[in-house]
């Protein structure tokens, strides 16, 4: 069996080569995170189902568990490699015909470390590991969002890059107080030991390390930057910000708080928080007349939602939660991807401007509507499933509390609807210059966005077909027990 | 409204990390896998230098993923400053005065040798790929304090950072396939402790990352350094 | 006497950590954010080498005969500085890239002045 | 000792407060210069050789450095 390790080495070592390649023919280099993707998707979907049967835990340098970093190859952590690769293979294809101008070499090296950054995040089973890997999926995201070098994109990663440095020094002083209390760096070890610690000195440690990785994930008050990064950085680079980086923070969060500290009392405040947090990105998406900030709010929304149902902490909720995570990184990547071109042709970003898009981008129009249908719930697509595991999930639970709480959620996403469907009449009904020849995007680009499409709708019509590996996954994150377990034998 | 929010938001920090320092005693003796480390680290890695033993031994892989950060940073910085109307040409190169030219030219094979010095050292000094490459960098921040504006050959700069991060991905590929069979295993022989031909693969590593963060800290000073044209 | 014997770094460290604080929150230039930054770094590494002291410990360097492991200072934390050191400086070279390019577009480095994406 | 390590500590709250105070961001920077290098003392006091090794040769002097030649390409002052 190939070790997980390589999930994380051979783009790395890829992502080296691409300098040297790109001094011989720039048109190789943007090959190279093609190359790259397709292994880590074929590896991680075959790691996936060997770890189905029982998570795979590999000690880096040979040294026995806690005195080693391990990689925890588990459901989650392979379920969100898969995802990774997915979306930045197709994110990837895309780009070979989308980023012409600028450093591209630069470009597609930074894209392949952000990747590789996100692996890491994802696989690691250690705090400081975590951190070093989170350094570089957050450091090369500032680097691209200002890849352009316009007005716009240098503001907004100046803003992010001080958000960002202050989120991570924190997150570094809480790793620090908790290895102070603990005396170690390994997940599973600290998670055996923080029982014998006392909760009253955790909460400093733990509230750091949330707030830190917060600022990543886009949890409410932390997510000043978000609308502006997404929405001036390159449309490649905005459907990896919002499908990739804010998930991974999101796991890196949950990953803290349940298998870390196991904090059960944390949970409620991350459930209203979460609430919280859909209400405004959607609120705020709302009144957006940018069609990519609207998307970087809707994004907020969303996360809102994965953190609402995941801290709810009970296996349908967090399967839900789980579910959602990946249908919106399906959705919001096509969408990002499709406005990249339709952004192109009209020369506006604003949504006014899309008029009459639909007749002249067709096959892009199309793409767009399937993936917003899918954002906001509808049946037979993806995030219809998820959304309605979710709310399932959260009302088997009982309660008034969270009945009420899903009352907003349901209001957050009637929100969603209508500010979707305004996009949609735009594009297809209005009034634009409706004569206007044709001018689909190119095919590479719709070949790219077709695959994700064409996997909302099978996911959708069949979501059994991952039904099982969210089950265990869920599992993986709510029983930590098992998860110390089978790390320190 | 602005500096009153910002003294709450410090006046909770405060008393939260306050509060926090005082449950981690100063000077006590609190951590098993340090101790484990202090014990076992000689017979396990071969170096001398435990901290070595540590960044390059048992966390390497955390030694990695910061190359590759510096690398990112790097890169990062070229690319935004090399943006659509950033660099406007080649810049002029202009001697400075006498003294310093002459100065920085005998002081930078020096410099250089030393950093080579603190790197190959790293297993039993203190020192190692970090500090040397540091050292090297410098070396590069005195020849353009001497030269103002002449540029590194950013070819030979790019050979040699990505061959010595290649190199490194290469070692720890090398641990995967032979010996213990996992990901940067040290699989060779350790030798003696406190030669310079010990500790297996650990010089090794502290050779590649002082090259990748020498060429990377002096692309980073010849990216930012000002155009006099 | 015997508190500053105690807490002296920590003191030094916590100090380091507020004032860093204290100018990302307060200043509007991008230039004194990023020593700011710094300052904080510095704060931080500060506080990771305290917590891995120990009381008349010799570095864990085994460099001449006769040096006992069980009165070193812990290594973990200074191999965690030593990353998070060339961490920061990666950051701050970014950073300051970054600044350079706006003051090029925008003529100032004042953020209040720089916001051309509100709303 | 603990004079020394108090008065070390004393020096580098001192800096850091007057990199906070100067308008000047030159002198704000070279001001924050002593923080790096006392720091790098205490980390050798603290029995740190090697990260005082790093920081003070990159903390202390790089970025200095890289600080000087982003001002000399910006402007001096804060507004």
């Amino acid at each position: 069996m190939v070790s997980p390790a390589l999930l994380v080495a051979v783009p790395l070592g890829l992502a080296f080569c691409v300098p040297l390649i790109g001094l011989a023919s720039r048109k190789a280099a943007r090959l190279v995170p093609i190359v790259a993707c397709l292994f880590n998707l074929v590896v991680s979907v075959r790691l996936l189902s060997a770890a189905l049967e029982e998570p795979i835990v590999v000690s880096m340098g040979g040294f026995s568990p806690p005195f080693c970093i391990t990689l925890y190859a588990g459901p989650v952590g392979l379920l969100l490699s898969a995802l990774v690769a997915l979306a930045g293979l197709v994110v990837s294809i895309y780009a070979v015909s989308y980023i012409d101008k600028g450093a591209t070499t630069r470009y597609h090296t930074l894209y392949l470390l952000l990747l590789v950054g996100a692996t890491g995040v994802v696989l690691t089973g250690d705090v400081f590991n975590l951190f070093v890997f989170f350094e570089v999926l957050c450091i090369s995201s500032y680097a691209l969002v200002a890849y352009l070098g316009d007005r716009g994109g240098l503001e907004a990663a100046a803003k992010y890059l001080v958000q960002g440095a202050v989120g991570s020094a924190l997150l570094l002083l809480g790793i620090g107080l908790l290895y102070g209390q603990t005396g170690t760096l390994n997940m599973a070890d600290i998670a055996g030991r923080v029982g014998s610690v006392g909760s009253a000195s955790l909460f400093v440690p733990m509230a750091l390390m949330v707030v830190g990785l917060g600022v990543e994930a886009a949890i409410f008050p932390l997510n000043g930057w978000l609308p502006d990064a997404h929405s001036s950085a390159p449309s490649t680079i905005s459907a990896i910000l919002s499908g990739i980086a804010i998930e991974v923070g999101l796991y890196a969060v949950i990953r803290v708080v349940f298998t870390v500290f196991g904090a059960s009392s944390a949970l409620l405040s991350l459930v209203f928080l979460g609430v919280l947090t859909l209400l405004v990105g959607e609120m705020c998406a709302f009144v957006q007349g940018n069609i990519k900030r609207m998307l970087a709010y809707s994004s907020i929304g969303q996360i809102g939602l994965i953190v609402f149902a995941v801290s709810i902490a009970t296996a349908g909720s967090v399967t839900g939660g789980l579910f959602q995570l990946i249908s919106h990184t399906l959705s919001k990547v096509v969408l990002f991807l499709a406005v990249g071109y339709m952004i192109h042709r009209s020369g506006s970003t604003e949504i006014s401007s899309l008029q009459g898009i639909g007749k002249r981008m067709p096959l892009t129009s199309f793409a767009f509507t399937v993936a917003a249908f899918s954002l906001i719930g509808l049946p037979p697509f993806a995030g219809f499933a998820s959304k309605f595991l979710i709310v399932r999930g959260a009302l088997a639970e009982g309660g008034t509390l969270l009945s009420v709480l899903v009352g907003l959620v349901l209001v957050g996403t009637v929100i969603e609807g209508a500010y979707f469907f305004r996009v949609i009449q735009t594009i297809y009904f209005g009034t634009g210059e409706g004569d206007a020849a044709r001018h689909e995007s190119p095919a590479i680009a719709l070949v790219s966005m077709s695959v994700l499409v064409a996997l909302i709708i099978v996911i959708g019509v069949y979501p059994s077909l991952i039904s099982d590996t969210l089950n265990s996954a869920a599992s993986e994150l709510l029983q930590r027990g098992a998860y110390i377990r089978s790390v320190l034998g | 409204m602005r500096t009153a929010f910002s003294i709450v938001v410090l006046a909770v920090v405060a008393v939260g990390i306050g509060a926090a320092l005082l449950a981690v005693p100063f000077g006590s003796p609190k951590t098993q896998v340090g101790d484990y480390y202090n014990e076992h680290g000689r017979a396990q890695t071969g170096a001398a230098n435990m901290v070595t033993s540590v960044v390059v031994g048992y966390r390497a892989f955390d030694t990695l993923g910061e190359v590759t950060v510096l690398f990112v940073a790097a890169l990062g910085l070229g690319a935004v400053l090399s943006a659509a109307g950033g660099r406007s040409g080649r810049r002029e190169v202009q001697p400075a005065s006498l003294v310093l030219l002459a100065g920085s030219r005998f002081l930078f094979p020096m410099i250089t040798l030393f950093g080579a010095y603190v790197f190959l050292h790293g297993h039993l000094t203190p020192g190692g790929g970090f500090q040397g490459g540091a050292v090297v960098a410098s070396g590069f921040l005195l020849l353009y304090l001497g030269t103002r504006g002449r540029r590194v050959n950013r070819i030979g700069s790019t050979v040699a950072e990505s061959l010595s991060g290649l190199a490194f991905v290469v070692i720890g590929l090398i641990g995967l396939t032979v010996g213990g069979r996992y990901f940067l295993s040290n699989f060779m022989p350790t030798g003696a402790l406190n030669t310079l031909f010990s500790a297996g693969i650990i010089p090794l590593i502290y050779i590649a990352v002082g090259f990748k963060v020498g060429s990377e800290l002096s692309g980073v000073i010849d990216d930012l350094v000002e155009e006099t044209a | 006497m015997s508190f500053l014997h105690d807490y002296a770094y920590y003191i030094g460290a916590f100090g380091l950590v507020l004032i860093g604080l204290l100018i990302v929150l307060t200043k509007h230039n991008l230039i004194k954010v990023i020593v700011g930054l710094s300052i904080l770094d510095t704060g931080i590494n500060m506080f990771l080498i305290a917590v891995g002291y120990i009381r008349n410990g010799t570095a864990p360097i085994f460099s001449r005969p006769g040096l006992e492991a069980g009165g070193m200072v812990d290594p973990v934390p200074q191999a965690l500085v030593l990353t998070a050191i060339v961490i920061g400086v990666a950051v701050l070279a970014l950073a300051l890239g970054i600044a350079v390019r706006l003051h090029r577009e925008y003529g100032t480095l004042d953020m209040r002045k720089i916001k051309e994406l509100r709303w | 000792m603990i004079v020394v390590v108090a008065s070390l500590v004393a020096v580098m709250l001192a800096a850091a407060i007057a990199a906070l105070v100067f308008r000047d961001l030159l002198s704000s920077v070279i001001a924050s210069c002593p923080v790096s290098l006392v720091a790098s003392i205490l980390f050798l006091f603290l029995q740190a050789p090697d990260v005082a090794m790093a920081e003070a040769s990159i903390g202390a002097a790089l970025i200095t450095a890289v600080f000087v030649m982003a001002i000399r390409r910006t402007s001096r002052y804060e507004e």
